[in-house]
C-alpha cells in the first residue's frame, strides 16, 4: 500500500503566530492568516492541509454536527511493534491532534441539507485505514441509508494502517461492501479527495462514489510517488498523480477550490437528491408501495427507526 | 509514515533493546516465518496456469478488457467443472524470463483489473460460478497504470464483486500482496494454501518504511502476522488448505488435487444457499472484518 | 464498393445521362438539401453547450470515464429542470481555433462514449431521465481510436441505452453523422431540429465512394435522404422542430427555448408511463425501422 | 461509415480450376485445393473469404440447416440511384452470389447442438447492413430466445448499406436492441469476425456478443484503413486493425484457425449453456417458478410455442 507517500508534514499545532512558507509561492503566511483563508494560500492558491475539526466546521452549517462511533478506539489487534509499539503511537496521535481516529463521522446540515459527513485527517497517522476506519465507514454508511440522507467522504490518506497488518488491507473490501449497500437503497455518495489520498483508500470507497470532487493539487494516486520512481527508474512527470492530471486522466469529475467547495457540494447533492426524489415518487401504480423519502415525515420516521436500532447497531452485525 | 515530534530518543532506544531482546527468544519462530514467505515466492511453485492446467483440462481462455489492453498478469476463462461450467480468473507470474517480463511479475494494470470485472459480469450472466486465484507481489507500481486509473480499476472490481449473484470462491496460492491482491479476493469463500502469505505490504517495504532499513525484512515479516495460520487467527480467511509434502512446488498435481477438493466442498456448500440468502453471509462477513476497542470490549 | 463484374459500360452511360436530366428538373429541390447542410454545418449555429447555458443555468458539468480520458468532444453533468434533476449528454464542437482542437471538432473518441455510458448509467441509478444531443461529424477516425475499441465504445453506448429504466429523449441539433451520432440517439424519442441533418455518411464520402468524385456532394446529399423532413417520412424520428426564423444560428434562445418546450412535453408523456412500458415502446419502435419486401409486401 | 474499407475482391465465381495468387505468400492455389481447405492457405495460413453458403456447410451438421426469413428483399426505400440504381446492384448481387442478402439466417445443429446461426456474405455488397439484414437479425434472435438456442453471428461487412440512407443506420439500433431482449433470457451469443468486420457491423452486434472470436489476420476496425489515413494524413502501422492487434488491444477473446473453428466454437457454447443450464436450475425453493431450459420437453414445449406465433412473427411487430 502506499503509506510509502512522501509528504511534507506541516505541524498544525504550532503556537498561534508561527509563521509557515508556502510550498506554492514561498511567501511566509501566518497562522492567523492561514486559518482565515480556510488554509489556502491567499496569494497562489495553494491548499495547505485542512484538519477533521476545521473540515467540519467549514462545511457542517453551525451546530449541526452530531457524531457518530466516536467511543471507537483501534485494539492494536497485532501487538504491533516497530521502532516504538502501535499503541503508543496511536496515544501520541490522540494527543497531538485531539482525535480518536484517522477518521470522524457524523452527521450534520449543509446548506439546511441533512447528510452524513465522514472526514479523514492526514496527521492522525498518515491519514491511514485500520479497523476504526473501516468500521466508522461502515456506521456512516449505514446510517446514511437508515435515514435515507446521502454520504459525503473527505478523504486525506496514505493508503492502509501497516500496524493492523492485513486486517487494514481488509478494509479495502469492508468499505467497499458499505458502498454497495448505499447503491442499492439507493442514497447518493459523494466523496471530496484532498491532499493526499492514496493507496488502500483511493482503491476503495474514495473512487466508488457517484460524483468524485477533488481539492486543487492534491495528490490521487494508488502506489506512491518514490515507490513508482523505485521500479521505472525514471523522475516521474511533474504533475504525476495530481488532481490536474486525474481530471484530465478521467479519474475524477471535477476540481473545486476550498472555497466554493460546500456550495458545490451542495449543488450536486441537491441534483442527485432530485433524481433519487424522482425516482421514488409513485408515478405509477404498480410501484407506489416502494419506500418514499424527502418530506418531514418520512425523515421523522426515519429516525425513529434508527433510534430503535442503535443498541442493536452500536454492536457488530 | 511521518517522524512525529515529541519523541525522547532515549528511551526509544531502551525499548527497542528490550524488545529486540524479546524477539530473538522468538528467532525459531521467525525462521519458520521468514521460510513461509520463500516458499510462497518459490519459483518453482505452482502458478495458476498450472492448477488450471490439473484442474481444468478443457479450460477456455478468454481475453481483453474491452477497452485497452489484454493484461498477461491476470489470466482468465472458462472450463468444465463437476458437470457444469465455472469462471477461473487468476493472476499469473511468469516462470521463465520471457514469461515473467510477459507476466509483469504477476503485478497487474488497470486492464488487468477491468479484464477480470468483465469475466465476472459474463459468469453473472449465466449463472456462472466463479473462482479466483490470488499471486501477485501487487499491483503494477507505474506512471501509465496510475494514469489509466489503478486505484479505480481495483475498487471497481471489488464492487463488482460484491454485487455477484453467482457464488465466489477465492484460493490464495502464493503471495496475497495488498490491494493487487485483494482485488480478487472479495469473496464468499476465502482460502489460503499452507504455505501462501496474505499481507498489507511486502515485508522488505514494510521495513523500509518503518525501520528505515529493509534488511529488517525478516523483523517485518515476523510482525506483520502474513503466514496463513497468523492470517487465519485473524478471522480474514475462512480456512487453511494443507499443501504436499515439502509444499507445493514439490508436487503441482498433488497442490492441484488439494485446491479441487477444497472447491468442490466450498461450492457445495455456496450453491445449496439461495443467492440472496448467499449474498447476506457475504456482506455479513466482510462487515466483521477489524478488531478495534467499543465501550471498553475489543470487538472482533 | 467493389466493382462488380458484368457491368456493361454503354447502358450505363444512357441511364446516367437519363438520370441527370431528371435531376435538373429537381434542382430547386437539390438546392434546398444543401442549404440545409450548409445551415446544419453553420459555425454560429448553437452547439450544446449554447443550448445548456440557455436550457440550464445550474448545469454541473462531469468529466471522464474513470478509464482513459476526458474527451471534451462529449460534454455531460447533471442539471436541475422542472423542479427535479436531468443528466444531459452531448457532443460538443469548438467555436474558435482553440476550441475546435481541443473539441476534436466534435469528434469522439472512445472515452467520450465510455464517459457518456458511465453518466447514463449513475442518472439510472438515481432515476434521473437523460437527455442527449446530437452534433457531430462522427466518431474520430484515429489509429489510437481504433486501438482503444472505437466500435465496441459506440455499441456498448448503444446497448446501455437500450437497458436503460429512465425515459432518453435526444435531440439532433445539427450534424447527425453516421454512428458516432447515433451513439447517443437510441431514445424512446428522437426529435430533430429542422435545419439539421442525419445520415449513414456525409455526402462528400458518398461522393468519394460512388461517383468516385467528392465534387458531386450535392448529388449524393439529394439521394442520401438526410434532411429534417426526408428523414421524418422514413420514420427514423418521431419529429421536426421548427427553428426560429432564418436559422437557429440567428437565435440560439429562442432555439433553446424551442427545444426546451419539446423536452418538456416529451418528458411528460413518457414519464406517464411505467418504466416496463417505457422500455417496451423503445423496443418496439427501434425493432420496427427499416423497409423491405416480404411476401410480396412492402413493409415499414 | 465504413463502406470505404478496401478489400481486394477475389471472385467466387470463376470457372472451377481458375487458379488465384495468394496474397499471403504468393503462391498460386487452384480453386480445388482452395476449396478443400476451406479456402485457407495450405501454404502460409492466410484466410480467404469463406460465402455465406460455404461458411453455413462448414459449420452446421450435415442436413440440419434450416433457413429463417429467406424470403426477405430490399425494398429501395429511397429510390437510390448514383452512377446506377440501387435495385439493379442489388439484383446482380443476387445472380453473382445466389443469396437474397448480404446476410442468411437459420437453425441448425453443430456438433448435435442446437444453435440460430446468422452468416454474413461480403460478396453481397460489401456486407452491408441493410434493412433486410437488420430484421433478420432480429429474427434469429428472436428464434434463439424462443427455443433456447444459443446465436451465432458470423460477421463480414464493410459498414452500413448506404444505399438506404439513415434507414441503414439504424439497423445498428436496431440489432442492438435484439441482443439485449437475448440477454435478457438470456440466451449466449458468440460472434466470429471474419474478414473484414468494419462499421456499423462492428459498433454493433459484431462486438456485443459474450464471447468474440475472430479468424487470423481479419481487418477489425471502426473507421476503414483509407479514411484513417486521409484524416491522420500519415501511413498505418501495418498490423492496424488486424484481429492480432485487436487482441492484444483486449477488443476480441481470441484467435482461432478457420479449422478449429467448429470445435473451439462448440466448446465455448457448451461452457456458456452449461453455465445457463445452473442459472435456471431450481437449487432453491423460491426460484422453482423460473422457467427451465434444456431436455426434449422444454424444446418440444418452445417449438410448439413458436409454430403457434409463426403468423404474427413473420409480419413486423
Ligand atoms: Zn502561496
Ligand atoms: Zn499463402
Amino acid at each position: 500500500m502506499a503509506q510509502r507517500v512522501s509528504v511534507n508534514i506541516s505541524r498544525r499545532n504550532g503556537a498561534p503566530g508561527d509563521a509557515e512558507s508556502c510550498p506554492g509561492c514561498k511567501q511566509l503566511l501566518s497562522a492567523a492568516e492561514l486559518k482565515e483563508s480556510l488554509n489556502v494560500c491567499p496569494n497562489c492558491g495553494h491548499h495547505f492541509r485542512l484538519g477533521a475539526r476545521e473540515r467540519v466546521a467549514m462545511l457542517a452549517d453551525s451546530g449541526t454536527w452530531e457524531e457518530i462511533a466516536a467511543h471507537l478506539r483501534s485494539a492494536d489487534p497485532l501487538e504491533f511493534f516497530d521502532l516504538r509499539p502501535y499503541s503508543e503511537r496511536i496515544e501520541e496521535a490522540e494527543y497531538d491532534t485531539g482525535l480518536g481516529e484517522a477518521m470522524i463521522a457524523g452527521t450534520c446540515r449543509i446548506h439546511k441539507m441533512d447528510t452524513v459527513l465522514v472526514v479523514m485527517d492526514f496527521s492522525f497517522m498518515g491519514g491511514s485505514m485500520g479497523s476504526v476506519v473501516g468500521e466508522k465507514f461502515w456506521r456512516a454508511a449505514d446510517t446514511a441509508i437508515e435515514y435515507r440522507f446521502p454520504l459525503v467522504a473527505v478523504c486525506a490518506s496514505g493508503g492502509a494502517r501497516m500496524q493492523e497488518g492485513i486486517l487494514s488491507l481488509l478494509q479495502m473490501a469492508k468499505t467497499t461492501c458499505a458502498v454497495d449497500l448505499m447503491s442499492q437503497a439507493p442514497v447518493p455518495f459523494v466523496s471530496i479527495l484532498t491532499h493526499p489520498t492514496t493507496g488502500g483508500v483511493l482503491a476503495s470507497f474514495a473512487t466508488l462514489a457517484d460524483v468524485i470532487i477533488s481539492e486543487p493539487g492534491a495528490l490521487l494516486s494508488f502506489s506512491g510517488p518514490r515507490v513508482i520512481e523505485q521500479t521505472i527508474k525514471e523522475s516521474l512527470p511533474d504533475d504525476f498523480g495530481l488532481a490536474e492530471s486525474n481530471l484530465s486522466h478521467g479519474q475524477i469529475d471535477m476540481i473545486v477550490p476550498r472555497n466554493q467547495l460546500k456550495d458545490r457540494l451542495v449543488q450536486v447533492l441537491g441534483m442527485l437528491e432530485g433524481g433519487v426524489a424522482c425516482a421514488l415518487e409513485p408515478l405509477w401504480e404498480e410501484e407506489a408501495g416502494r419506500p418514499g423519502r424527502g418530506g418531514p415525515l418520512a425523515g421523522a420516521l426515519g429516525r425513529i427507526k434508527a433510534l430503535a436500532n442503535a443498541p442493536w447497531r452500536s454492536l457488530k452485525g | 509514515m511521518p517522524t512525529l515530534p515529541g519523541v525522547h530518543l532515549k528511551d526509544e532506544i531502551a525499548k527497542i533493546t528490550h524488545r529486540l531482546r524479546e524477539l530473538g527468544l522468538s528467532r525459531q519462530v521467525d525462521r519458520a516465518v521468514w521460510d513461509k514467505i520463500e516458499l510462497a515466492r518459490h519459483a518453482e511453485r505452482p502458478y495458476t496456469l498450472d492448477y488450471i492446467h490439473h484442474m481444468f483440462p478443457g479450460f477456455i481462455e478468454l481475453a481483453g478488457d474491452r477497452c485497452f489492453a489484454d493484461d498477461a498478469a491476470i489470466v482468465g476463462g472458462l472450463a468444465a467443472y463437476m458437470g457444469r461450467t465455472i469462471m477461473v480468473i487468476g493472476h499469473q507470474k511468469g516462470r521463465d524470463l520471457a514469461a515473467r517480463t510477459r507476466r509483469n511479475f504477476g503485478m497487474p494494470r488497470p486492464e488487468g483489473y477491468r479484464k477480470a470485472q468483465r469475466l465476472m459480469l459474463l459468469a453473472n450472466k449465466f449463472g456462472i460460478p466463479v473462482f479466483t486465484m490470488i499471486d501477485t507481489p501487487g499491483a503494477y507500481p507505474g506512471v501509465a497504470a496510475e494514469e489509466r486509473g489503478q486505484a479505480g480499476a481495483i475498487s471497481a472490481t471489488l464492487l463488482c464483486m460484491a454485487r455477484l449473484d453467482v457464488p465466489i470462491v477465492a484460493v490464495i496460492i502464493g503471495e496475497g500482496g495488498s490491494g493487487g491482491a485483494l482485488a480478487l479476493g472479495l469473496a464468499d469463500r476465502v482460502l489460503m494454501l499452507e504455505n501462501s502469505i496474505y499481507s498489507v505490504i511486502s515485508p522488505e517495504s514494510c521495513a523500509a518504511i518503518l525501520w528505515k532499513d529493509s534488511g529488517e525484512a525478516h523483523l517485518a515479516a515476523q510482525t506483520l502476522k502474513l503466514t496463513s495460520s497468523q492470517v487465519a487467527e485473524l478471522e480474514v480467511i475462512d480456512a487453511v488448505l494443507p499443501e504436499p509434502r515439502g509444499g507445493a512446488h514439490r508436487d503441482h498435481a498433488g497442490a492441484a488435487h488439494i485446491v479441487k477438493e477444497a472447491l468442490e466442498d466450498n461450492l457445495r456448500q455456496l450453491e445449496a444457499l439461495h443467492p440472496q440468502k448467499r449474498k447476506q453471509e457475504r456482506f455479513a462477513k466482510f462487515r466483521r472484518m477489524g478488531i478495534w476497542r467499543e465501550n471498553g470490549l475489543t470487538l472482533f
